[in-house]
């Protein structure tokens, strides 16, 4: 499915130290809190490649995704996407990075105006950017939901007309209408019946490969990333607390966050050892140290005082971890299992 | 779960869970809405457009002069001639009522349409720019809300002088208040929908997200809640004349008509009754309105 | 409570804000502003041009408007903002007794509409759709558009001189409250049933109506316990801003019945042109409105836990 | 062994068009047993629960269909009964544990509703009784949750707290509807281990209603796959889970795993499940079921509603609605 | 009645709105059903603004409910001064008069009147801030007690008219403790037949018969006076029974009330008129014919009966005819559109070429009706009417500017003293103070201070009813009806005047039966 025969160009995303901190609303004369939603993320992409970016809820993934287009200002940090420095998009210059630049969000109908029809969804965007004229639009319109496996009797229809897959496919026709090389996914799938989501994954992997599209997927499900990633990159309360290729990852992953994620994955019968405790913590109060330590099985007091830093433990492998070394056979010994396949489940 | 491919027609609303998209829910709804349009929206509509035809006609269709005096008969009942009956000075009831009405209701509606107008502006303003501005300009509403309309309104008129435009200005100045912070509210509801974030990321200009998106998707709590101030500020602009701080005589609208039919109640009721009747009809019909947009929101929210 | 010193700076900031406008007020109106100014000062009918200069010195007028103003200001703050014009008094006691009048006007009126427009709210969420709630719907709703200037020469009519059951006119006692609170009543009886009747629907519709019954507490006990308070929310914040604006919005029902509270006594102010009384009575008000809805800030605070401050997560 | 619920022909449409929303839904929890209802969404699993609750919108009537609980009839309790089954015979849990927590009331408060209403307990036995409880579910400092308000909570520890007011007065039967589905992965797990435990610990039965075959597939002991208001499918979680006989079951099952083809294509069903809904006769499959075709049966599944027919090698235990598997049955 | 507390009333209110049935009790205890005979109640068209402050109109409120009195009276319907408080008058010198005071008048706080008391009480009232007109250092230089019961009160030029200045309500004699603060504490200060025991501010006064009156003691044990500012109120206060006794009817709930067989009307000519007032001093009412065509147009009867349902008479100048000072035998003027049209034809205005302002004001509730008949009427001559109806406030400086055309106004010629001549001098002389006319005739002035130095009343009545006269026939102003006041009462209500000047209302010998 994550087909390799595109050749990896040079890189197309490009973060750097980004850094998001989101106020929360002031309460009389006290400090002004922050969530902190993005904390010094640095990713890269190659052209062509496919990312994977998991991570729970309040992990900062959208947020990331966001940044990626310039939909939200980050507080510091550099972002170059498809050439463009994303943080200092004049006005001008903003129609020309959102075609080469798409997103598809999580749920279909909020993102469709409920007052336009598909029609007139559509023709907006190409009206917007100029492109063609009345019939070449149409004719354009009719084409791309021919892409996703719809026909032009959807033109009609107001989203609420529309079942989630439909408009899903809808709203991803849309984002390709201005034939972007990068499209971030943002949840694709996650609001859909599970028979559903496979039509989707099975469309967004086969326009991929037809358009040779750079991907950014969002979600939280280890195995939507597994399907359609080269590089996955697990996120936790704002930080990358490890990045690999695939296989690598999902064979090989180091930090206890990862791994828990993994066991959670599998949904295995039975009383092991859950291997996250607890619940995640505020945002807007990250544990000191590294971020996972409340949570983790491993915790030492050093995990609790000292922020670990990204470390390569193998080539193109990262973690923040400070016990990563040790990580997988211990955690082993607590559950008394080894890690699993995620598609072991069922 | 998450629902997406069919309606969830049967889980009652009560177990929606929060992710499921508004869309499901809107489907069903639209189709009742459908078999079922507001009745308050139909009848209100009817009964509004009678009045402002009249009202547009009125020079045209008026049976009589409303100056036009016959003092020997004065407070003669409904006749062909008079199909409302005469007043004190023997005057048409009924042409007077036509002609005050124009008053009323162009000073109401002017009132209203310029409140909505500054209101939604400033409100939507205060919505996209966020920050100093915003804050400043709702505690400027929160100032003016804590004036009672007609105190404001006494206080202007007291230093301008009475005229129309004062009467205008004296309801503006607090009137655009509640519409600036329902357009605000509204804005900033249908800002933070996800299409309006698609639509910048599909490189949509602002002017088409503010006048396509954000615009369409307010108007109808912005329309509902003008309907309903319209025939507040008819009996306002009414109490205003009815206290002498409106409309000034000769000319009459029905608050200074009912004011001036008060010491006739007993004797000739149909001058009380009348330009009341009006002036709740009027009101009622609006307010329908405004309650049959609100049914119809409601029915689809 | 640091939400409640925010919510005081705003109130002193509009408190200023309304304090210079109406300041201003002598400077706004057509005539000599020093001459009103020292009428409401002295305490004069009028003033002798011969003593204008030296009153003026004497009373600082010839100083820049803002200092003016602070001086304004420091004695307005203690509750003293000259004479009457037309009654020669200090304005303040007089400003003291009419909104104690105006007060109990609209807390009848107010607890008449609440009376009435809680239970048929209630019911109508209840019997949504049925005929009982389109019955209190459009009823309630109609209200909204009975001028009251309309409705209270009717309801003499019928009432005091007609069947000779209640006075006229006059603040007398209880009895002479009825006609005007009923006038009253009317629009917020509309507002408040059309309110209760959303929320306890909203409410109705709540999941936690559902988990509650889930507990097995019975419907009627779940409206009580989870329903009604729930509902009420919306219905408490709506009750201060009505009782600051029948404060002032009440003119029309005290002049028809002749009732000596704030509205007549802006609305003689107003007439008379009586410049200290018309200062006095919109900082008053202003401030009682303020001071209602920060009241009503808390109150919702209190009454509703989840505007209160939140801990995501543990 | 007496199964502790036992659900009859179950029928329930809407009062104003009769549409049948649940037609001839037949269940049987035993002691002890978790029974897992999976479907997608439409499938009439939350129906189901709101009917055993009693707790049906006015909209709807329960047309036909016999219920009981450990003997008692479901359908003819009084008001009273009623409100003596819900939270003192049985639990339930929903997806959205926050929202269904009254927000202006405390979270102690409302865990202590049942203690006082069916264990009759004073206020001061059930506030303490309330922090045990609390502390039961895995809450950390249960005095202080006690005080919280529920928008205070996080996803994980509203569930909780919703786990322990509906076992507060001990029900033999829990019915979880998707109580996991809101959740973060790790949290889920969680809340799926607590479950476990305290099914174990206190011996009841467990109807939990889930999308998710691989959720289900960690905690039920038997499964029952619905599909357009109709169980089509029933048996042990095993069987079901490895040996699925229906068509439905196997694509979903399919779907489930997200497993890719040889193409590198993911398993999809044809049609959208909206489609059931047009259909009133025949199998409500049909239009979306390979086998049909396969096995020539379009006549058959066209012109009659299958049956729920007994197959597989313990008879009761798996049953399935498939004039395909019957046939393939009846032919071996 | 006791003032209500808000927390009591409150409660009280929602008492009484329980039990609203109950309600009919509660009114009719002030109502006339089963009220003792010897209480009733009055509701006044004043409400004391002041503080009962003497130099104010308060004083006529103090007068009215029979609390106040002042040295003399004066009879409206004979014209003579006749004694109250003091028993003797007389001229000592041109610019000085004593006067005897009553022997054995005592407040009703129990102090004796003295001369000392009524000099303080004047000189208070002749050094206050804005002294009323009939006593202001211009006119008076000051009081002094004599001996223990004379007062002597000088003028700075030789004055005939003092006596009438101390008839005037507003020289009302209290108490020295009433004045002990700012406005006047009227609780037991007054020598009247009625004690206030208890005010409310704009609301009301309670009042008891003062047992120790030195004249004929009230018949009314209790009174009531309210002070209803609106006259449809009040009108409805005497249909309802609350009050027994309602002044300052308006003519328009005449109507209403003559229907009512349980109510008296009565009806008393004020020395009042309402006039359509011309702007001499602008073209064209500087042209006699334009004056005389417009008095010929506007119907005097029509306007009597209709918008004054007949209670008034059409005016044939600024004085009623059965004033004193009415010059005899002149008629209204007579009605004739086509001799109008004719008029102003040769006046060069014909048809639809005069184009004028009419002024009037909103506190007189006839004027909107009144402007609108003038309007109409001087239409038919082919005169456009434009009308602007203001406050009286918003209408001076037009008229005193001389900045209008036409202006409705009516105008009391009695306000200072019981003699027109005040009102003749502001009015109408070259230097008048309220000459909105802008009228300036020499002839006329040399003729009118003829009259202010005539000591003999006839003969100033003459001269006053020549220039009457003068001013009805060169149509300076277009007088059009002569006022009346007013009043209702229950049919229950014997004795009771209603003087023209507002003096008094509650008196003596009003009684009350059922």
């Amino acid at each position: 499915m994550t087909d390799t025969a595109i050749a990896p160009t040079a890189e197309l995303v490009k973060l750097e130290n980004v850094v998001k901190h989101f106020p929360l609303r002031r309460r009389g004369f006290g400090r002004r809190e922050f969530v902190h939603s993005v904390d010094d993320v640095t990713i890269s992409l190659e052209g062509g490649r496919s990312l994977g970016i998991v991570g729970e809820s309040g992990s900062g993934k959208s947020t990331l995704a966001r940044i990626m287009l310039g939909l939200q200002e980050p507080d510091s940090g550099q972002v170059d996407v498809a050439g463009v420095q994303v943080t200092s998009l004049k006005r001008k210059d903003d129609k020309a990075f959102r075609r080469k630049a798409q997103i598809v969000f999580q749920d279909p109908h909020s993102v469709m105006d409920p007052r336009m029809t598909v029609r007139q969804s559509l023709t907006a965007v190409l009206a917007q950017h100029r492109i063609g004229d009345g019939p070449e639009r149409e004719a354009r319109i009719v084409q791309a939901l021919r892409e996703v496996g719809l026909e032009a009797e959807y033109l009609d229809r107001y989203p609420a007309d529309c079942s989630g897959g439909q408009l899903q496919r809808i709203v991803i026709a849309r984002a390709l209408l201005l034939e972007p090389t990068l499209l971030v996914c943002d949840e694709p799938t996650s609001a859909l019946d599970a028979s559903v989501q496979a039509k989707v994954l099975n469309l967004i992997s086969q326009l991929r490969r037809e358009r040779e599209l750079t991907m950014v997927l969002i979600s939280h499900d280890l195995r939507v990333v597994r399907l359609t990633s080269d590089r996955v990159a697990v996120m936790y309360l704002g930080q990358i607390v490890e990045t690999a290729d695939r296989e690598e990852l999902f064979t090989g992953a180091r930090h206890p966050y990862t791994l828990a994620l993994l066991a959670a994955a599998t949904h295995v019968k039975g009383d092991e050892q859950v291997v996250a405790q607890g619940e995640p913590p505020s945002p807007v109060h990250p544990p000191a140290g590294c971020r996972f330590n409340t949570r983790c099985p491993l915790a030492t007091d050093r995990c609790r005082e000292e922020a670990p830093q990204l470390a390569e433990v193998a080539p193109g492998h990262q973690v923040r971890c400070h016990r990563w070394s040790e990580s997988r056979e211990l955690l082993a010994e607590i559950t008394g299992t080894e890690p699993h396949d995620v598609n072991d489940g069922v | 779960m998450s629902v997406l491919d069919g309606p969830k027609t049967i889980t009652p609303a009560t177990l929606t869970p929060d992710s499921a998209p508004a869309g499901t829910v809107t489907r069903r709804n639209r189709t009742r809405a459908l078999l079922r349009q507001p009745w308050p929206l139909v009848a209100g509509g009817a009964i509004l457009t009678v009045v402002v035809v009249v009202l547009l006609l009125t020079p045209w269709i008026a049976p009589s002069d409303p100056a036009e005096q016959d003092l020997t008969q004065r407070f003669a009942g409904s006749s062909a001639a008079h199909w409302l009956g005469t007043d004190q000075l023997g005057r048409d009831v009924l042409s007077r009522m036509m002609h005050g009405g124009r008053f009323s209701v162009t000073i109401a509606g002017t009132t209203v349409a310029i409140c909505a107008v500054l209101g939604t502006l400033l409100g939507i303003l205060c919505a996209r720019v966020r920050g100093a501005f915003d804050e400043f300009v709702m505690r400027v509403c929160d100032v003016l809300l804590a004036f009672p309309e007609m105190i404001v309104a006494m206080f202007v008129v007291s230093i301008l002088g009475a005229s129309k435009t004062t009467l205008i200005l004296a309801l503006v100045v607090g009137g655009w208040t509640p519409f600036a912070k329902l357009a605000r509210g509204v804005a900033m509801e249908v800002d933070a929908r996800g299409f309006i974030e698609a639509a910048r990321a599909l490189g949509c200009s602002r002017s088409f997200i503010v006048l396509r998106h954000l615009l369409p998707n307010s108007l109808n709590p912005l329309m509902a809640h003008a309907a309903l101030r319209f025939g507040h500020k008819l009996i306002t602009v009414g109490a205003l004349s009815y206290l002498g701080l409106g409309v000034q005589p000769p000319a009459a609208d029905w608050g200074s008509m009912l004011a001036a039919a008060q010491p006739f109640l007993s004797q000739a009721p149909h001058l009380v009754v009348y330009p009341g009747l009006a002036i709740f009809v009027t009101a009622l019909s609006v307010t329908m309105i405004g309650q049959g947009i609100n049914a119809r929101r409601g029915s689809r929210s | 409570m640091r939400f409640l010193v925010r919510r005081l700076t705003v109130l002193v900031a509009a408190l200023l804000a309304v304090s210079f406008l109406v300041f201003l007020i002598p400077y706004l109106t057509p005539g000599d502003p020093t001459r009103k100014i020292l009428r409401g000062r002295v305490n004069a009918m009028d003033i002798d041009p011969a003593q204008l200069e030296s009153l003026r010195a004497q009373y600082g007028l010839d100083r820049p408007v803002l200092v003016q103003y602070a001086d304004w200001l420091a004695t307005a703050v203690r509750g003293d903002f000259g004479y009457s014009y037309t009654s020669q008094a200090a304005v303040m006691p007089q400003i003291g007794a009419a909104a104690m009048v105006t007060l109990v006007l609209a807390v009848g009126a107010l607890g008449l509409a609440i009376a009435v427009a809680l239970p048929s709210g209630i019911l109508a969420a209840m019997r949504r759709g049925g005929p009982v709630d389109t019955a209190i719907t459009t009823v309630t709703q109609a209200f909204v558009a009975v001028p009251e200037y309309w409705l209270a020469p009717l309801l003499i009519l019928v009432f005091a001189v007609k069947f000779g059951a209640l006075p006229s006119a006059g603040w007398a006692g209880p009895a002479w409250m009825i006609l005007p609170c009923v006038t009253l009543a009317l629009r917020p009886i509309s507002y408040f049933t059309q309110i209760t009747r959303a929320s306890m629907a909203e409410v109705l519709d709540s999941p936690y109506i559902v988990g509650a019954r889930a507990r097995g507490l019975g419907y009627y006990r779940t409206i009580l316990r989870h329903g009604i308070r729930n509902a009420l929310i919306p219905v408490v914040t709506l009750l201060s801003v009505w009782l600051g604006g029948l404060l002032g919005g009440s003119v029309v029902v005290e002049v028809i019945f002749g009732i000596p509270g704030m509205g007549r006594l802006v609305f003689n102010a107003v007439h008379n042109g009586d410049i200290p009384m018309i200062q006095a009575s919109m900082v008053t008000i202003v401030t009682i409105t303020v001071l209602l809805a920060t009241v009503t800030d808390v109150l919702y605070t209190v009454i509703n836990p989840t505007v209160r401050g939140s801990h995501v997560g543990s | 062994m007496e199964p502790l619920l036992e659900i009859d022909s179950l029928t329930v449409s809407t009062r104003t068009t009769s549409k049948r929303l649940l037609d001839g839904v037949s269940l049987r929890v035993a002691p002890g047993e978790v029974l897992a209802v999976v479907g997608e969404s439409g499938s009439g699993k939350s129906l189901t629960a709101l009917s055993i609750m009693q707790m049906l919108p006015r909209v709807l009537e329960m047309s036909a269909g016999r219920m009981t609980l450990a003997g008692t009839d479901l359908t003819s309790l009084r008001r009273r009964e009623i409100d003596t089954l819900h939270g003192g015979r049985i639990g339930m849990l929903f997806q959205q544990p926050r929202r269904m927590l009254d927000p202006t009331a405390t979270v102690g408060s409302q865990v202590a509703e049942p203690l006082v209403r069916h264990l009759r307990m004073s206020r001061r036995e059930a506030r303490r009784r309330v922090l045990e409880l609390l502390a039961d579910v895995g809450i950390d400092e249960p005095a202080r949750r006690a005080q919280a308000y529920p928008h205070q909570l996080s996803g994980g520890l509203a569930q909780r707290v919703m786990i322990a007011t509906a076992l507060a007065a001990s029900p033999p039967l829990l019915i979880a509807d998707e109580p996991t589905t809101a959740l973060d992965v790790t949290v889920e797990a969680q809340i799926l281990q607590l479950l476990k435990q305290k099914k174990r610990e206190l011996g009841m039965s467990v109807l939990f209603i889930s999308h998710d075959l691989n959720v289900v597939s960690s905690i039920a002991d038997r499964i029952a796959v619905m599909y357009a208001g109709r169980v089509v499918e029933v048996g042990t979680a095993d069987e079901i889970l490895t040996q699925p006989e229906h068509p439905y079951t196997k694509a979903l099952i399919e779907c489930s795993t997200l497993r890719t083809d040889a193409s590198g294509q993911l398993y999809v069903i044809p049609g959208g499940s909206d489609t059931a809904r047009e259909l009133d006769h025949g199998c409500r499959f049909r239009p979306r079921c390979g086998l049909t075709q396969e096995a020539h049966l379009e006549q058959v599944c066209d012109a009659r509603e299958p049956v729920l027919l007994s197959i597989g090698r313990s008879p009761a235990e798996h049953e399935c609605r498939c004039w395909g598997t019957a046939e393939e049955r009846e032919g071996a | 009645m006791r003032p209500i507390r808000p927390l009591q009333g409150a409660a009280l209110c929602i008492a009484a709105l329980l039990t609203v049935p109950a309600c009919g009790s509660f009114s009719s205890s002030g109502g006339s059903a089963n009220a003792a005979t010897s209480s009733l109640t009055i509701a006044l068209q004043f409400t004391p603004k002041a503080g009962y402050a003497l130099e104010t109109d308060d004083a006529f409120v103090l007068a009215q409910v029979g609390c106040l009195e002042t040295l003399l009276t004066y009879d409206f319907d004979s014209g003579e001064l006749q004694p109250l408080l003091a028993t003797k008058w007389t001229q000592t010198s041109p610019t000085a008069w004593d006067f005897t005071l009553r022997e054995g008048v005592k407040f009703q706080d129990g102090t004796a009147l003295d001369a000392d008391g009524v000099a303080f009480a004047l000189n208070k009232l002749l050094k206050s801030a804005t002294p009323p007109r009939a006593f202001t250092p211009k006119v008076v230089s000051g009081v002094q007690a004599v001996d223990a019961s004379t007062v002597r009160i000088t003028t700075p030029k030789p004055s005939t008219l003092l006596p009438y200045r101390v008839a005037s309500v507003n020289t009302g004699i209290m108490a020295k403790a009433a004045y002990a603060g700012r406005g006047t504490d009227v609780i037991k200060h007054c020598t009247g037949p009625f004690t206030v025991t208890a005010q409310k501010p704009q609301q009301s006064m309670s009042l008891e018969r003062n047992e120790s009156y030195w004249g004929t003691k009230a018949t009314l044990a209790k009174a009531e006076a309210k002070f209803l500012p609106d006259g449809n109120a009040r009108a409805t206060q005497v249909r309802t029974g609350e009050s027994q006794i309602g002044l300052g009817i308006p003519s328009a709930s005449l109507e209403e009330l003559s229907g009512d067989k349980s109510i008296v009307v009565s009806e008393a000519a004020t020395p009042r008129t309402t006039g359509l007032y011309l702007n001499y001093g602008k073209a064209p009412f500087d042209n006699p014919d334009v004056r005389k065509a417009i008095q010929m147009t506007v119907d005097l009867d029509a306007i009597a009966k209709t918008i004054y349902s007949g209670t008034v008479e059409p005016a044939s100048g600024p004085f009623a005819a059965n004033e004193p000072w009415a010059p005899k035998g002149v008629q209204p003027a007579a009605r004739d559109v086509e001799a109008a049209k004719a008029l102003l034809q040769k006046a060069g205005y014909g048809p639809d070429k005069l184009s004028l302002s009419l002024r009037a004001y909103t506190e007189r509730p006839e004027m909107a009706d009144l402007a609108a008949v003038v309007q109409e009427q001087l239409k038919q001559i082919g005169i456009t009417v434009k009308v602007t109806m203001t406050d009286y406030a918003g209408m001076e400086p037009a008229l005193l500017g001389g900045t209008y055309d036409l202006a409705l106004l009516s105008r009391n010629h009695l306000t200072d003293i019981a003699d027109p001549i005040g009102f003749l001098e502001a009015d109408y002389t070259c230097k008048g103070t309220f000459n909105i006319s802008h009228y300036c005739d020499p002839a006329f002035d040399a003729r009118l201070a003829q009259a202010n130095s005539e000591k003999d009343p006839a003969a100033r009545y003459t001269i006053y009813a020549e220039l009457a006269k003068q001013l009805h026939e060169q149509a300076i102003t277009v007088y059009l009806v002569t006022d009346k006041t007013i009043a209702a009462k229950r049919a229950g209500v014997q004795n009771f005047v209603d003087d023209p000047l507002a003096r008094y209302a509650l008196t003596p010998q009003l009684s009350q039966t059922d």
